[in-house]
């Protein structure tokens, strides 16, 4: 598959059973337009994160509201935007997760925003609580370093 | 069709569990179980065997942070072992390896117990 | 999973590399909801039937345009409707396949429709060329006399 | 990753086809071209094995409508052999095993050809 601009939109019941449909969707797509193993379980790990924060906290875990996911694929990127519509949070707000107080407190949680930024190029948070949240996270195919060494060429 | 599964078994006073499949916000309730009957039993020495673990999200690293405390207030610990180099690098990528003991295989683990 | 009512949209770029991605979404969905396997894979294969008509004959195969997917599930049946904003056709108008006749002239294609109809319950078109396109199929869990028995009990 | 695959073996004066994999509207053209190169040469006597294939759908049914009448027009013949009953049902929805020889196995089929 060629690297055109590709777009997916996606919504699916947010029910922690569909995480697996989630994670094979993304990896798929991201392995079709080239990414390597290892981007590519990156990625899906991250999507995963943010889903299940979609279920878990945005809707409260009990109902079949959409999880909303759009999928932009372009020469340089793939940008994975997760969309819903629940009470959201003031990530302004949020500690800057300290991992090694974080585990010094063993506190249980708050890992999967770490996980997200660790895993992805660009991570980028938007909440107008009741209204809507968005989490939009980015993987491009080549690093900055990368880039400069294929333009050089 | 399960997509995730926890298995036990004794080796002297060491439990092993064997995990295997994908362990994510869905299936973290089955590993946190597991867990919980070994405490309620007074099983605090375990062994958790990765080698068959393909996937794992922070809600399966987050299963471990909800007993680590109570299991090495009463002396015990859980160890882990076996994990394939995907798995270990969201441990590391966490931080993990300063909080657990991560081995290299569960016979190693076991022995460890025992000294 | 439970038989809930619940309900997936997806809208995936029209290109024959997709149908691999839609035939396992499909498949995860209709396994997921309690279909045997038999079943799914008459899912699977009808789902992609209508979409490679999508691609091959609405878009006429050039452009990037979704292909809009609509999966319901309640507890008596899956429904998969496929939309394209593409060129039509008078289905109306389309022979009746007769296999037989088919097989003597030795034609190519023209079975992706009677192999829909073969394999779902319910197959329903609806055109309005230039405007949408849909093929609405249903699969049933159980079959009518399995249904009577199932009331019996 | 590669979804489909041909691959093409000599037995005498006839060519085995063998086919791997999903045949869809998305690969259905890798096996025309493969059956294309044979026509090109000459080489009418064909035994298709599916016995690797693991989906097929109306696309990939077509390709062989789209040879069969040049095909026997030469002498020639595709004999279909090893498909599991997953893919034979749709042959068999279709009404193929009136046109074509759907056979049990390779061996079989390339007997049939030398017979
Ligand atoms: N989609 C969301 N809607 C509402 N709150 C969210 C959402 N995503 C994250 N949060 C908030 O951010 C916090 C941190 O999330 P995360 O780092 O994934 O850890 P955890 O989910 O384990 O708490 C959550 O506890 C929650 O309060
Ligand atoms: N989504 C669609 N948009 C426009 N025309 C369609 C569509 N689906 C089917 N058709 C028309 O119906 C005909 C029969 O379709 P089908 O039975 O799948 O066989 P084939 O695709 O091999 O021709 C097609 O040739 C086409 O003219």
């Amino acid at each position: 598959m060629s690297k055109d601009k590709m777009k997916y939109q996606l919504k699916i019941p947010s029910i922690t059973d569909n995480l697996e449909l989630i994670r094979m969707i993304i990896s798929t797509v991201a392995e079709k337009v080239g990414f390597n193993p290892d981007d590519v379980s990156k990625i899906e790990l991250a999507v995963d994160e943010a889903c299940a924060n979609v279920i878990k906290h945005a809707y409260s875990k009990n109902q079949l509201q959409p999880i909303d996911l759009v999928i932009e694929i372009d020469y340089k990127k793939m940008s994975i935007v997760v969309t819903d519509h629940g009470k959201g949070f003031d990530f302004t707000k949020m500690p800057q997760t300290d991992v090694k107080e974080y585990l010094a407190e063993m506190r249980v949680g708050g890992l999967g925003i770490y996980l997200m930024k660790a895993l992805m190029d660009e991570v980028e948070f938007n909440s107008h609580p009741g209204m809507k949240t968005q989490v939009k996270m980015v993987k491009y195919f080549l690093k900055n370093g990368e880039l400069e060494l294929a333009k050089e060429k | 069709m399960e997509s995730f599964e926890v298995t036990k078994k004794h080796d002297g006073n060491v439990v092993v569990l064997n995990i295997k499949g994908y362990l994510d916000a869905h299936t973290a309730p089955m590993l946190e179980n597991g867990l919980q009957s070994l405490i309620d039993q007074g099983q605090f020495r375990i062994v958790v065997n990765f080698k068959d673990l393909i996937y794992i999200s922070s809600a399966g690293l987050g299963v471990f942070m909800g007993f680590i405390e109570n299991i090495r207030n009463n002396q015990g610990d859980i160890k882990l072992t076996n994990m394939n180099p995907k798995i270990f690098r969201v441990f590391d990528l966490l931080g993990f390896p300063m909080l657990y003991d991560i081995m290299e295989d569960e016979q190693q683990a076991i022995t460890k117990f025992n000294s």
